[in-house]
């Protein structure tokens, strides 16, 4: 049952309705209200829990001076920061320096539309939704460059470097741990990904797909810059790295720019592998939609109510996750945080790629989906190309470790 | 669906081979080689990728072998979905291509001219992928695709002599003309797709066919645009003169056995790929009226023809380097060539008008051959590659003084050598073809081009000069290795034989040239797929209502 | 509201593509060189064609402007020097050369009248329609246009086979071809008394190598 | 609210091919002709989107020739940047400049 | 019609880059605003920059740029093929794999010739 469609919200312009003229008003309030009002609202918020969270995790307590329990921290940090001087180098190129950080905010608002926040929820449904998605958030990686080059500063333009050569060797195995959700769903819509989901179970409930998913999350990490791939920006390296020239709310800026992209990240990871919105077992949602089954939007919050609360959680305990691995792990050296992407990553999502097919052959193939052939398949599968492929990264890493010592020397007298 | 295609695979073996052969050579050098110095890694891979240059000539005739091949009479068929041509050309000159591949892998193991030997060789391989694949494209996605591949590894391989400053900055120039001419190119490509609206070249073909009696290019800019654009791309690869800078330049930095590769691959597979899209595809508009107001593109390919003869031959006269001689040789070749298209693309009747080309494209092929193994004997001795540090070579080595004689004339064209029955063939077909409106362009051409091959004999015989008359001076030249002699005494040899008797090579050629991809009057009546012809541009008549 | 969009979208665009050609500064003609191929995709979108506009954000301004921008800043061109300025006098003749090429192709575009059964480009003025979907289900260009990475896998994978393999095989040359210019010549062998010897030989080697001739 | 028509699109596309042409000739430095030349590029890729969009394809013909053709163009277009930046970067290192006219060792 | 969605995310984009530059611009108006000398100067853990912006940069940052070009352009090819999985064939499959073994092999060389680690 095509849940999704069916409660098609005016928002949505799938293609069954010709419509000649756009309710200009309507989207603008929607704009101005969960756009610009809800997610900067969110994402503030997250930075406060992200601050309450490691306070908790370093046995103090973080923010509780200003408002209850700190709530009013993030509004704090955003007048102060309003307030600050404008200070850009003169050297600096302005309007690129202006540029860089918008970039990298507007890719990161981009990323939010597309996704389906519960049933029929998903602002907009272009048929390759998916596409679309990575190929927006690609675009920060040349911000950040851009960043780093404006501000005419030796060591902002390393980090910058540093920073999208990072970006760029993580966003391969990001771009292609999606692949088996496309392959099971036979189409890149993320409303269609909800859908399948919806009928089938999440996408992590097996092998390929749990792997999928741990390396998603892994790239997602390094995508966003945050522990322990956050080298490039990391206080103790070079200076501040790319953004050691902003000051004010352009640093504020950037600030908002990294947090609203972990938001879209764990949402695109909750979307295409947590079935955003739905529970483990197969949403009939029967009950649900008795309950709504008008047409008006009053039916249609009804209906989403529960659907966009168990995404939030879902969200919620995405970004929890991560919050939790910058307190506990340290942070990776360079090279080995390099050679880990190309290394590990990339082969392993390639290999996942044909495990998913064969579990689409065992499970989604229309005929009788026996999941109990499809685990005893792919399950050792996985479990084999990831010990191999581990292996042999440590192999490397040891025969490296050996000749280090004279190549110490070669570098040397190299250059 | 997949039964057939498995069937279809049997005819794509050499292609396959020769890409995993490159595959196998380049993990073979990063993995078995990996400390040895270049020398020897440069040895043991020139003697792999010959095993595997051998082993595609054999997959060639694979099919002939299981008595489907085009040997045993199967009817030319375009196979995977119509992107590839399958048929004799397709077949022999895929074995001759795999033949020139074989001479230049002997000629790069004469000296070490690169540290990277694996991605040499896989490179090479690539190439000659995208040669073979170029003379079988039958669409315009798979004919831009497989030229791209081609020109970009040749891009890479002419760098591949990094000790030197002219080996890079002739690659860059080389690139820099390549890609702009390519973007022309595809832009051509474009407007023409948009013209016919399909992208297969003999439905191209049949959608122009009915425009063929009204005035070939006259009423239609778009078309002479597209045509002019897509000539500015093949001008480009066959280094005809408008668009003829970069040859020198890159003839001269690559290292001599990818100029050979430049000067005999490249060309021969983007001239059979201009003769087979101006005719198949574009047959219709060649002639037109013949009057000024309605041109087709045979005046502009005459143009073309005569300049490029004639630049070629002047600018070749001052030059003082060999490579960059022959770099001007292969340019007025290409200018003699477009002659013998144009003689294609009038001839309405018979349908073996393309064979002297092929003659002549085997011909000239050889004996450049023969020529750039010489260069690179010189250059692996002496670091040079002047005119003047061939004095005294007959002296010392004097049969091989004498095939490039040999050599020699048959590219200046003396009877009695290949090279004369070559343009002999060409020029006589392009008297006789067309109707008598071309005959006065005709003649003017085949006038300048003897002419042109007497002032080329002054170029030539300067080499011959140097060899034969002039003492050795400096160091004398240490024995050729195996493979030049053998690339030396083999062309004079092949320039030999058919300068004598010329006839199995022009039947060969003859049964070649009759075939669909080089007749522009078969479409009606052959078996091109017919186009819908209510498909394509929508006409306004059915205002979709709004 | 269609025809103004694309208004704004391809002047936008044909300004863009002036700033990359005019732009003394390296970065700043790779900036102006990203908001065209943003453009663009803007225009693939105005197409329908919108797997393409995504194909094209993701490969072009993720992959191949980056790419610039590091070639930009190896070459140490950090504020674009002298070498990036157009000469005045070669911008003249450019200039004329391209007008008038330009006058050409419209002139050819809008004068374009069809062949048989093919209507002419300038009669062209409404796209095949197909929406709504309902009705149109079957047809081929419905599915092509709705569910563009559909209908692209299938045929690539069947009618556009042999470039598709022939396209992966271009990239592995350009990939291994890149790396070999790349690196640079260090000794196979690791101890650096080669090395040392091998500097030297290429520092001799760089005085009496042929340059090339002039003529 | 009528739809757009093709030559609108063609004009487009020839004013950036022609612009990308200026590009070529009048820039010295090889990173900047390389640029032109992707613009040249784009320009023949929307003409080959706007050719496929306002033709109904033939029974012989696949639905989507135009974008197929347009992907192929821009993977050609990626690898040509890949390994043209690697010759000027080559260049760059035995010659310090990326100015093509002063490349003149390989003059005549 | 599909323009529809993207005319939304149009909206989007421009609202974004307005919500963006709103605080910037506001800063300017709240914000002091004592210029001088010192403080426009680039920042260097208090030294003055000398020489201009320009680092010895290893080739290595091009290298990784051109492996994600090209395996960025192999997700490109990846994607229709897994949207079309289901309509196509074994044969397909046999075919994906050449592709991608085809690529394996430009990353296992780039890794055998030591390009990848950082030195």
């Amino acid at each position: 049952m095509n849940v999704a469609t069916d409660w098609a919200l005016p928002l949505v312009w799938a293609q069954q309705s010709e419509l000649d003229s756009i309710p200009w008003l309507k989207w603008i309030i929607v704009l101005a209200v969960v756009f610009f009002g809800i997610f900067p609202g969110i994402v503030a918020y997250m930075v406060w829990g992200e601050r309450k969270v490691a306070g908790r995790f370093q046995d103090r307590i973080g923010p509780n001076r200003v408002g209850p329990f700190g709530l009013l921290q993030p509004i704090a940090d955003a007048i102060k920061l309003i307030t600050k001087e404008d200070i850009v180098p003169r050297t600096a190129d302005q309007w690129v320096h202006l540029l860089a950080p918008v970039m990298i905010l507007v890719s990161a608002f981009l990323v939010l539309p597309v996704i389906p926040f519960g049933l029929g929820l998903a602002a907009v449904n272009p048929p390759s939704g998916l596409i679309y998605l990575i190929a927006v958030s690609s675009i920060s990686a040349l911000g950040i460059f851009l960043a780093g080059w404006s501000s005419r500063n030796k060591y902002s333009l390393l980090g910058a470097m540093r920073a999208v050569a990072q970006l760029v060797s993580y966003e391969v195995p990001q771009v292609m741990s999606v692949i088996p959700v496309i392959l099971w769903t036979g189409s890149l819509s993320m409303v269609a990904i909800f859908d399948r989901q919806v009928e089938y179970g999440w996408f992590i409930f097996s092998p390929p797909g749990l792997l999928a998913f741990i390396l998603l999350t892994i790239a997602n990490i390094a995508e966003v810059n945050r522990t322990p791939f956050d080298l490039p920006e990391a206080e103790s390296e070079i200076i501040a790295g790319y953004h050691t020239e902003y000051s004010g709310m352009r640093f504020g800026l950037f600030f908002l720019a990294e947090y609203l992209s972990v938001f879209a990240v764990s949402c695109l990871g909750t979307a295409v592998f947590l079935g955003g919105g739905t529970l483990p077992w197969p949403f009939t949602g029967e009950p649900v939609v008795t309950l709504g089954s008008g047409q008006g939007l009053l039916s249609l919050i009804l209906v989403n109510l529960p659907l966009i609360g168990i995404f939030m959680a879902k969200v919620g305990l995405y970004v929890f996750l991560m919050f939790w691995i910058r307190c506990t792990l340290p942070r990776l050296r360079v090279d080995q945080l390099m050679s880990f992407a190309w290394k590990v990553m990339v082969p392993l999502s390639i290999i996942n790629v044909f495990i998913a097919a064969l579990w689409y052959e065992f499970v989604f193939r229309p005929g009788r989906p026996n999941y109990l052939l499809g685990w005893g398949v792919t399950a050792p599968l996985v479990l084999i190309s990831v010990i191999v492929v581990l292996s042999i990264y440590k192999a490397q890493m040891k025969a490296d470790l050996a000749a280090s010592p004279t190549s110490r020397r070669r570098i040397a007298t190299a250059n | 669906m997949s039964s057939e295609l498995l069937f279809e695979f049997v005819y794509f073996i050499p292609e396959i081979v020769l890409a995993f052969w490159g595959l196998l050579v380049i993990l073979l050098d990063v993995a078995l080689l990996r400390g040895r110095p270049s020398e020897t890694r440069g040895k043991i891979l020139g003697m792999v990728s010959l095993v595997g240059a051998i082993l595609a000539l054999v997959s060639v005739f694979v099919p002939d072998m299981l008595s489907f091949g085009s040997a045993t009479g199967a009817p030319e068929t375009s196979i995977f979905f119509g992107a590839i041509f399958q048929g004799p050309v397709v077949e022999r000159f895929s074995a001759f291509i795999i033949i020139l591949l074989m001479f230049v892998i002997a000629l790069s193991t004469t000296w070490n001219f690169t540290e990277h030997w694996g991605e040499y060789f896989g490179l090479l391989f690539w190439t000659a992928v995208g040669m073979i694949m170029l003379i079988a494209a039958e669409e315009l996605v798979t004919l831009f695709l497989t030229l791209e591949l081609m020109t970009i590894s040749l891009y890479i391989i002419t760098a591949f002599e990094k000790d030197l400053n002219r080996s890079s900055e002739g690659a860059l120039k080389y690139f820099v003309y390549g890609s702009v001419s390519s973007a022309l190119f595809l832009f051509g490509l474009s407007l023409l797709y948009g013209l016919a609206g399909t992208t297969r070249l003999s439905a191209i073909g049949a959608v122009l066919e009915p425009q063929q009696s009204v005035a070939g290019l006259g009423r239609n800019i778009a078309g002479a645009m597209s045509v002019l654009l897509i000539l500015v791309g093949f001008g480009f690869k066959i280094s005809a003169v408008p668009f003829h800078q970069w040859a020198p330049d890159a003839y001269e930095g690559a290292p001599a056995p990818v100029s050979a590769w430049l000067a005999t691959g490249s060309k021969l597979a983007s001239m059979i790929a201009l003769t087979k899209v101006l005719i198949q595809a574009l047959g219709a508009w060649a002639s037109g009226d013949g009057n000024l107001a309605s041109p087709g593109w045979v005046g502009i390919l005459a143009v073309i023809a005569a300049l490029t003869m004639t630049y070629g031959n002047f600018a070749a006269l001052a030059q003082k380097n060999l490579k960059r001689m022959l770099a001007y040789s292969s340019i007025a070749h290409a200018g003699y060539m477009l002659v013998g298209v144009m003689a294609v693309a009038v001839a309405a009747g018979s349908r073996v008008a393309a064979g002297p080309i092929l003659f002549y494209l085997v011909v000239y092929s050889v004996a450049n051959i023969g020529a750039f193994a010489v260069a690179a004997w010189l250059f692996r001795d002496k670091k040079t590659d002047e005119i003047e540090d061939l004095n005294g070579l007959f002296a010392q080595y004097p049969f091989l003084a004498v095939c490039t004689l040999l050599l020699m004339l048959s590219l200046i064209g003396i009877p009695g050598v290949a090279g004369f029955w070559g343009k002999f063939f060409m020029f006589s077909e392009a008297l006789t073809q067309g109707e008598d409106k071309h005959r006065l362009t005709f003649l003017w051409l085949v006038g300048l081009g003897l002419m042109n091959s007497v002032i080329s004999a002054f170029y030539y015989v300067r080499v011959l000069r140097a060899m034969f008359l002039r003492p050795s001076t400096g160091a004398p030249l240490k024995p050729p290795t195996f493979a030049i002699r053998v690339a030396v005494i083999g062309s004079a040899l092949v320039v030999i034989i058919f300068g004598l008797y010329p006839t199995p090579l022009t039947d060969e050629t003859d049964r070649l040239a009759d075939s669909r991809i080089f007749d522009s009057r078969l479409k009606h009546t052959g078996p091109a797929p017919k186009v819908a012809l209510n498909g394509g541009l929508q006409p306004v008549a059915s205002p979709v209502g709004k | 509201m269609n025809q103004i969009l694309f208004g704004v979208i391809a002047t936008l665009g044909v300004l863009a593509a002036l700033g990359t050609v005019l732009a003394r500064n390296l970065v700043h003609a790779a900036l102006f060189l990203v908001a065209f191929f943003f453009l663009v995709a803007c225009q693939f979108v105005m197409l329908e064609a919108e797997f393409l506009a995504a194909v094209q954000v993701l490969v072009y301004i993720g992959a191949v402007a980056i790419i610039l921008m590091f070639g930009i800043m190896l070459t140490r061109n950090i504020q674009g020097d002298d070498t990036t300025t157009v000469s005045k006098a070669g911008f003249i003749s450019g200039g004329l050369a391209a007008a008038g090429l330009l006058a050409v192709l419209v002139f050819g575009i809008l004068d374009d009248e069809g062949r048989t059964g093919r209507a002419g480009w300038r009669d062209v003025t409404t796209r095949p329609a197909v929406y709504p979907v309902a009705a149109r289900a079957s047809a081929e260009q419905t599915k092509a246009v709705n569910n563009m990475g559909f209908v692209v896998g299938r045929e690539l994978l069947t009618r556009y086979l042999i470039p598709f393999e022939v396209a992966g095989v271009l990239l592995t040359a350009a990939l291994v071809g890149a790396i070999a210019l790349a690196v640079q010549d260090g000794p196979s062998t690791d101890d650096p008394a080669e090395r040392a010897k091998k500097a030297a030989e290429h520092t001799a080697a760089a005085e009496t190598e042929p340059q090339l001739t002039s003529a | 609210m009528h739809d757009i028509p093709l030559t609108w699109f063609l004009i487009f596309a020839s004013a950036c091919f022609v612009i990308g042409l200026l590009g070529v000739l009048v820039r010295r430095n090889a990173i900047a002709v390389l640029m032109a030349i992707e613009i040249m590029l784009n320009a023949a890729n929307i003409n080959i989107i706007a050719f496929w969009r306002y033709s109904v394809p033939g029974p012989e013909e696949s639905p989507v020739s135009g974008p197929m053709l347009a992907i192929f163009v821009i993977t050609i277009a990626a690898a040509e940047v890949a390994v043209g930046i690697g010759l000027i970067l080559l260049c760059y290192r035995r010659r310090a400049s990326a100015d093509v006219d002063q490349y003149d060792s390989l003059s005549g | 019609m599909i323009i529809y969605n993207y005319v939304f995310i149009g909206m989007l984009l421009l609202g974004a880059i307005g919500f963006a530059m709103a605080p910037v611009i506001v800063m300017g108006i709240l914000g002091p605003k004592k210029r001088s000398k010192s403080k426009s100067e680039i920042y260097e853990c208090g030294l003055l920059t000398t020489g201009e912006t320009w680092v010895r940069f290893r080739i290595q940052y091009y290298i990784y740029a051109i492996m994600f070009l090209v395996f960025d352009i192999e997700t490109v090819f990846l994607y229709p093929w897994a949207a079309a999985y289901e309509s196509l064939g074994l044969f397909a499959l046999v075919e994906m794999v050449i592709f991608l073994l085809i690529l394996a092999v430009g990353l296992v060389y780039a890794w055998a010739k030591g390009v990848l680690k950082w030195v």
